[in-house]
């Protein structure tokens, strides 16, 4: 019995990237391509291919976390020379196992979303980057806005994403900070619609008969739970709820134009699709070397925005410009290291 | 050559009972059941307890009644389906994408849903031909089917979420009759239609009777495959007509519309007394059944019961209904797989 | 009396064409060649009676002319007309309907569905069923046969006998459906009917005649001589030759049968090896109940034969399978040679040394797809292993040794079961409690329903052969002869008591007549 | 009296039923599946079929491979295991909660404990009288819940890894040790099933239950202990899935469910009981991660991927199902 390490090119010095920029290979992969936000996350890497002149490989798991690493353990088992991969990790448990691998195959590897809070991005070479937004903040944020909007005091109830995501605890942790700011407001209910439109609907209809005009207001994880409990809202013929989300979806945009919901945090899906690729490709082919990306920048929080009526317009169609990809301008969007 | 009456083991087991028409004792477990659960939530949350919420619990029953009565004519003859997701996704696009909706200019209105129910039709058609043609197990004919139907959705859907703006559509979740919305007439008129199918058309007697004793159906002459390829259709238009009340809930076309449904109806037919097994059961079990899947998810946060725990206390509960359900019958040679 | 052997139709037109006419049928199993060139002639308004061993391919061919069997060559003649029929509404359509010898009713369906099932005429109009003209057209049929059953019970809640009548009334359909005179096949009709419910069923049959051709099978050669014109005798696939059924004696039958003389009174064979003494008690039963029988009380020596009668309803079947641990019992106790049993299943029952053969063969006897080695050995592994590990030899060996004693007709040890004549099953499922040569009390339910001559006389050759070596036996007879001729002493059953107990030693056996009259 | 004529009756000499070519190749048939569909990955890109690839692939499917084996011969008893991903799952999280403990004997307590879990639902099931569809469905979301609790909603990180480094060892360098582990695991227990009556009391039991039960075969027993092994399988996939993500998480496997009941059907298993081995469900497990993988890699997009995977699973099934052995199919 001996070791051997299961990729084609193992361990490569890769902190010093060499590829012609035709040979390198960029993938993408998200859970699928049946939600709005991850498709227009793939097309933003489509977009960063053609800019570079190559085409990216969109995988999609379906939100199924073996056969994401399947995936990812198959793609690193060909050639991963100048692979480039950006990869939207299922839950947090399935980032360490993702980042051993393209170490060891040394491909270069951006994650985003979901990593464990241990897990040092600084101690591995090829990976390169992790970019999430800041969930605690972004769950504050639409608090406030939630808070303010039924005039800082009252019931509201929380529908919470999938329970054991990094994502949906950090954004109920936001709630509680806001919460804890504003004494008047009481958390009358939390259930879980796990990031579910279908879901939030029947949710928010039973919390509705249960709690009836005692709901002000509605603090949902996602904007799909958030237009789901709209539509509840909606066949109770009730028009005095507010209603948060967090994600900045087409959809929530325009109800938040029409003034049916209140707030939501934006996460700009096409651009990182394209980030991850460029931030590897420029790693890959030599324009950029690991060691003189930042600490900081190694594990960072995106930039977002508390979207608002006033300032929606602003964001309606999200556009990314080659130069949000240029590899001197790759981290002009951090809001700092996570913490 | 199939060898005649492989005498099914309802036979071994009613060795010497009494001649008997139509309902029976045994079929009382699941109502009782429906009954008990209903009584302790009233008793522990008064707000479970209120007229709005028992409108509430049947509007959320629709959908999956719907489903379920699909479900049942298969699970009657024996089958199984688990075609329901890709199904219901792929009818929620069609009909989201043909009704007036923000992707295109189409407003067929009534036509863009029959399309949608007829798609899901020929999907549902598609997993009987797999079964009689190239002898599937329609396990794996339906499971294929689903990812059939979900790649349909997913390439119509193409990245951008359809909204509707169909009015008679948005209606139907939103109107109400009698204190119900529409589509809980829909689906009560769906129950209604199914029992008749059941009760009075050759189709639905013949689908208890394949669960019964196949092979006894080709001895007298029955040619059993059309049967079992309308029962799958049928159930697909039952799963579009579902994936359609969901597009009229959501306003909008989901992919994911169908997500979970195949083992919630699953769960609600077999609750509700219909046998895996075929040949026992049918659209009035099935009802209760789901009136018990919903009283069940309802009453659990009503009562607020941690979200954490509220699938394992239901999961619990199932089990002890059934056992509860099957104790009177429980026989010491019987056969339960 | 001269034979008529007909091979052809008949020249010169000299009558009609024979209802039916098989010439030169084959029919090829992987190993078996279950129909080997038959020539069969039935004529109009006959009774033809079918007779042969297990395994003569009388069911195959029987199949064949309804359509479910596709023969290799050979051809069948329908009122003077070369048919090929290809499935059962063929047949039906040429006036040919049968009734099978498993019962083939869907259990979950009304009497009247299950009647016109497949030909439903008026009663299903574009697919909407009109249930009372449904159940007007079953009343129809039921009243043919003069019986009772409400057409709207759930097949599944009648009793076997009740079932056997709704097959004959669904047979009887194939009337309405051809303006020609029918031919109505019925395979062993008898073989689970009691007295009364046969003499209903032999009116039918003459009643058919006047206006139809009858093909009937019997295992019981006095029934087949006492019901038919004529009985054709097959044997190994082919037709031996044939009786009119005025003044032949079953013996001749049974030696066209098997090619050697045989004596129709073979319940009492052998009854001089027998000895005389039975011995210690060894099953005994005080005040047991379950849920059809009450207080019974019971004991069965070792060594002695004890037979069971009643009705249907008596409880008798379900006192057996208590005995076997298969049914629940609520009180009383039973002891096996001096020692408490374990009633609490099956397992603990055959433990102890009890064996069980049950009526129903095809669902709880046998295991139909699995082969005749593994079903002889399922029971007793330590006929076939050697500590824990199965010997495949020496389970080949013990296997062959019973398929050879007990005369078993099989291609192969490791065929499947299934795939045996219906008599031959039967002695595989008796030979599992053999094998082991550790059984101490044995429970039959009908453990000959369906053999053919040769093979009864096997059995209770078998029977009395464990009985010399001290096996206490349970026998719950096809008939009531049976019981009266296999049995030492006999318990009579009613209304799930125990109620009168008749000796029946070999000497002073009671008659039918007085076992009847205690058992209403 | 007539004197009837009598035919000399054919001498049937014994035939030996042997397997005919059709049926010897009905039975290869999941193993054609798997080289046909490797075949057509390979044509697809030429890049697929290569030592490293196929070793990533069999490496893959390791825990597959156990939980169907596992679930098998449940199936082949005439029941199901819905409950085997939900219980990966749960003892995913049980591994890595107890780790710091047990330490090296943390396998063998979650093989343990998973098998005493599914023992649990055996008795349930024969006891009860409970159909087997519901009872692991009721257990399905029990263990769900109970892992969400004891895990606090999230994964639990894994730092020592030396218990599990064995799993991602390999064989002579190209066979992953968590495969090989897998093909003991099939070898052993199907050995057993050929050499003790146990295999012909399953095959008995899902044929034909109450046969068995009447020829006194221990009916419930053999139903415990499937449902034993098919916990304790679902353990040790557990442990093979903690060795390859470094942590234990309350939700890893769920998604495992409908592939490993799919491998089981793909193999030629039959749904409804008595046909079927151990051997097919490690073909058509295979076949399955070839499926799940081998698409997107090869290229196919996603929408046309699930329509592709739908397609084939379908197509394989018809031509590995033995229809001799399963006259009814449902
Ligand atoms: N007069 C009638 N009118 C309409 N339908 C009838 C009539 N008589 C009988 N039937 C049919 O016969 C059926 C009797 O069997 P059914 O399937 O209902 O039994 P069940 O007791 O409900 O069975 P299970 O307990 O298995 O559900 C009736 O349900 C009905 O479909
Ligand atoms: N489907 C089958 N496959 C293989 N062999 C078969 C099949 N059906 C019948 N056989 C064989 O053909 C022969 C004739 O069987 P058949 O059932 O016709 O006998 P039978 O005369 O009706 O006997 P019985 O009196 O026991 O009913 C037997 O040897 C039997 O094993
Ligand atoms: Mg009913
Ligand atoms: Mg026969």
């Amino acid at each position: 019995t001996e070791t051997a390490a299961g990729g084609g090119a193992a361990g490569g010095d890769v902190a010093s990237g060499a590829c012609d920029p035709a040979d390198v290979t960029l993938v993408g992969q998200v859970r699928n391509e049946s939600n709005p936000y991850e498709a227009s996350w793939l097309d933003g890497g489509d977009a960063f291919a053609e800019q570079v002149g190559l085409t990216q490989e969109r995988l999609t798991y379906d939100g199924d976390s073996t056969r994401q690493q399947e995936q990812i353990s198959q793609l690193l088992a060909g050639d991963t020379e100048c692979l480039v991969m950006n990869i939207l990790p299922n839950g947090d448990s399935d980032t360490p196992p993702i980042v051993e691998g393209a170490e060891a195959a040394g491909a270069y590897l951006v994650t985003q979303w979901n990593k464990p809070a241990d897990l040092n991005v600084a101690d591995y070479d090829s990976w390169l980057s992790h970019i999430t937004y800041d969930g605690v903040e972004s769950g504050r944020q639409i608090g406030d806005a939630l808070a303010e909007a039924i005039g800082g005091s009252g019931g509201i109830v929380a529908l919470q994403g999938i329970l054991d995501t990094g994502a949906a605890k950090d954004r109920f942790a936001g709630l509680e900070e806001s919460l804890a700011g504003n004494p008047d407001v009481e958390l009358l209910d939390d259930q879980t619609a796990n990031f579910s439109r279908a879901e939030a609907l029947e949710v928010t209809k039973t919390l509705l008969t249960k709690h009836g005009d005692d709901i002000k207001g509605i603090w949902a994880a996602n904007d799909d739970m958030a237009l789901g409990a709209l539509e509840a809202l909606q066949q109770a013929g009730r028009d005095d709820v507010a209603v948060v989300g967090i994600d900045a979806v087409p959809d929530a945009l325009t109800a938040i134009e029409e003034g049916t919901m209140t707030a939501t945090v934006s996460s700009d899906g096409p651009w990182q699709g394209g980030i991850g690729l460029a931030i590897g490709y420029c790693v890959a082919t030599g324009e950029l070397a690991v060691e003189d990306i930042a600490a900081d920048d190694r594990a960072w929080f995106a930039e977002q925005f508390l979207i608002q009526q006033d300032n929606v317009a602003d964001f309606v169609s999200p556009e990314t410009s080659e130069a949000d990809f240029a590899c001197d301008n790759l981290f002009s969007r951090s809001q700092g290291a996570i913490s | 050559m199939t060898s005649p009456a492989e005498a099914d083991t309802e036979v071994v087991q009613a060795r010497r009972p009494q001649p008997r028409r139509g309902v029976s004792l045994r079929d009382a477990g699941p109502p009782i059941a429906l009954v008990v659960v209903f009584g302790v939530f009233a008793a522990l949350s008064p707000g479970f307890r209120t007229l709005s919420n028992v409108q509430n619990v049947l509007d959320a029953a629709a959908v999956l009644a719907v489903v379920t009565i699909g479900i049942s004519f298969v699970l009657m003859m024996g089958s199984i389906d688990l075609s329901a997701p890709g199904i219901m996704g792929a009818s929620a696009i069609t009909v989201a994408l043909l009704v007036a909706n923000n992707r295109n200019d189409n407003d067929l209105g009534f036509v863009g849903i029959a399309v949608a129910v007829l798609l899901a039709a020929g999907l549902g058609c598609l997993s009987g031909l797999a079964l009689v043609l190239l002898k599937v197990p329609s396990f794996m004919a339906t499971l294929g089917v689903s990812a059939v139907g979900l790649g349909l959705a997913t390439l119509l859907f193409a990245g951008v979420q359809p909204n509707i703006a169909d009015p008679m559509l948005e209606g139907w979740a939103v109107e109400r009759f009698l204190g119900l919305a529409h589509l809980t007439w829909i689906a009560l008129g769906c129950v209604l239609l199914g029992w008749l199918v059941q009760r009075y058309s050759r189709l639905g007697r013949y689908a208890f009777a394949i669960g019964g004793a196949e092979e006894v159906l080709a001895l007298s002459g029955v040619r059993v495959a059309p049967y079992k390829v309308a029962v799958f259709t049928l159930a697909g238009a039952f799963y579009g007509l579902a994936g359609v009340m969901v597009t009229s809930q959501l306003s909008a076309g989901l992919v994911q519309a169908g997500r979970g449904y195949d083992f919630s109806a699953i769960t609600a037919a077999v609750v509700g007394g219909t046998l895996l097994t075929g040949g026992r059961g049918g659209i009035l079990h099935s009802t209760v059944g789901v009136l018990l899947v919903t009283v069940l998810t309802n009453g659990l946060v009503q009562v607020g019961v941690s979200p954490y725990w509220q699938g394992g206390v239901q999961g619990l509960i199932v089990v002890a209904a059934v056992a509860a359900a099957v104790i009177p019958q429980r026989r010491r040679n019987q056969v339960t797989k | 009396m001269t034979t008529n052997l007909q091979t052809g139709p008949v020249p010169g037109g000299r009558t009609a064409p024979p209802a039916l006419e098989v010439r030169g049928l084959v029919k090829h199993y992987p190993g078996v060649k279950a129909l080997d060139g038959v020539d069969l002639v039935v004529h109009q308004n006959e009774v033809l009676g079918l007779a042969g061993e297990n395994g003569a391919g009388k069911s195959t061919l029987l199949k064949a002319l309804v359509g479910l069997v596709r023969p290799d060559a050979g051809e069948i003649w329908v009122r003077g007309e070369r048919v090929r029929l290809r499935s059962v509404v063929d047949a039906a359509n040429h006036g040919l309907g049968m009734v099978f010898q498993e019962q083939s009713l869907v259990p979950n369906l009304t009497a009247a569905e299950n009647i016109v099932l497949g030909s439903e005429g008026p009663g299903v109009r574009r697919g909407i069923y009109h249930w009372r003209t449904m159940r007007r057209l079953a009343q129809e049929q039921l009243d043919k046969i003069g019986s009772h059953i409400d057409p709207l019970a759930r097949t599944d809640s009648l009793s076997f006998a009740d079932r056997q009548m709704v097959e004959i009334a669904k047979v009887l359909r194939i009337e309405e459906r051809t303006s020609h005179p029918p031919v109505i096949i019925l395979d062993e009709p008898t073989s689970v009917l009691e007295s009364k419910e046969i003499e209903t069923l032999f009116t039918q049959v003459r009643r058919l005649r006047e206006f139809a051709s009858v093909v009937f099978v019997s295992h019981r050669l006095d029934e087949v001589l006492d019901v038919c014109d004529r009985v054709a005798v097959l044997r190994g696939g082919r037709s031996v030759g044939e009786v009119p059924a005025a003044g032949a004696a079953p013996a001749e039958l049974h030696r066209m049968m098997i090619g050697s003389t045989g004596s129709d009174d073979h319940y009492h064979d052998g009854l001089a090896e027998r000895s005389e003494e039975p011995g210690r008690p060894r099953l005994v039963v005080r005040g047991l109940s379950g849920r059809t029988f009450r207080d019974v009380d019971l004991e069965v020596r070792a060594g002695e034969i004890v037979g069971i009668v009643g009705v249907h309803g008596s409880g008798r079947e379900d006192l057996c399978r208590a005995l076997f641990g298969a049914e629940a019992t609520t009180a009383g106790e039973v002891q096996l040679d001096g020692e408490r049993l374990d009633l609490s299943g099956t397992r603990a029952a055959c433990a102890a040394g009890i064996g069980y053969v049950p009526a129903e063969r095809k669902t709880e006897g046998m295991v139909g797809p699995m082969s005749v080695a593994d079903n002889m050995t399922l029971t007793k592994q330590q006929a076939r292993c050697s500590g824990p590990l199965v010997r495949p030899r020496k389970q080949a060996t013990l296997v062959d040794t019973w398929i050879e004693r007990l005369s078993i007709r099989t291609p192969h040890r490791g065929t499947a079961i299934q795939r045996l004549s219906g008599g031959n099953q039967q002695k595989v499922v008796l030979a599992r409690w053999l094998v082991s040569g550790d059984v101490r009390l044995l429970l039959l339910d009908h453990p000959t329903r369906g053999l053919d001559i040769g093979a009864r006389s096997e059995v209770y050759r078998l029977m009395r052969e464990l009985a010399g070596s001290g096996v206490a036996t349970v026998l719950l007879a096809d008939s009531l002869e049976e019981a009266i001729g296999m049995s030492d002493r006999i318990v009579v059953m009613s209304d799930g008591r125990a109620t009168t107990e008749i000796a029946a030693p070999s000497g002073g056996k009671p008659t039918p007549l007085d076992l009847v009259k205690e058992m209403v | 009296m007539s004197t009837p004529v009598l035919a000399q009756p054919a001498s049937d000499a014994p035939v030996v039923a042997r397997p005919t070519v059709g049926q010897r190749l009905t039975s290869f048939m999941p193993v054609i599946a798997l080289v046909v569909l490797l075949a057509a990955l390979t044509v697809v890109d030429p890049g697929f079929f290569t030592l490293s690839s196929l070793t990533a692939a069999v490496r893959t499917a390791a825990p597959l491979v156990v939980l169907a084996a596992g679930a098998t011969v449940v199936v082949l008893c005439g029941g199901i295991d819905l409950s085997i991903a939900a219980l990966c799952s749960l003892a995913t999280v049980f591994f890595a909660l107890w780790l710091p403990d047990l330490g090296g004997l943390t396998t063998l307590a979650i093989v343990a404990v998973a098998g005493a879990i599914g023992a649990l639902q055996g008795v349930a099931h024969v006891l009860l009288r409970i159909p087997s569809f519901i009872v692991t469905l009721g257990g399905m979301s029990i263990f769900s819940a109970i892992a969400l609790v004891i895990s606090d909603a999230g994964p639990i990180p894994v730092s020592d890894r030396g218990t599990t480094h064995w799993l991602t060892l390999y064989v002579a360098g190209v066979l992953p040790m968590a495969f090989v582990v897998a093909l003991v695991v099939v070898a052993v227990v199907s050995l057993v099933l050929r050499l003790t009556p146990v295999g012909s009391w399953v095959r008995a039991i899902g044929y034909s239950e109450s046969a068995a039960r009447l020829a006194g075969s221990p009916v419930d027993l053999v139903k415990v202990g499937a449902f034993t092994l098919s916990g304790a399988c679902a353990g040790l996939a557990a442990v093979m899935l903690v060795s390859r993500n470094f942590s234990g998480s309350p939700t890893m496997a769920d998604n495992l469910l409908l592939p490993a009941v799919a491998a089981i059907v793909v193999g030629g298993t039959a749904i409804t009981g008595g046909h079927g081995s151990l051997w097919r469900s490690l073909a058509g497990a295979l076949v399955v991660t070839l499926l799940r993988v081998g698409l997107p890699i090869v290229g196919v997009p996603s929408a046309y991927e699930q329509i592709l995977y739908g397609a084939i699973i379908v197509a394989a099934v018809a031509l590995t199902l033995d229809r001799s052995k399963v006259l009814i199919i449902k």
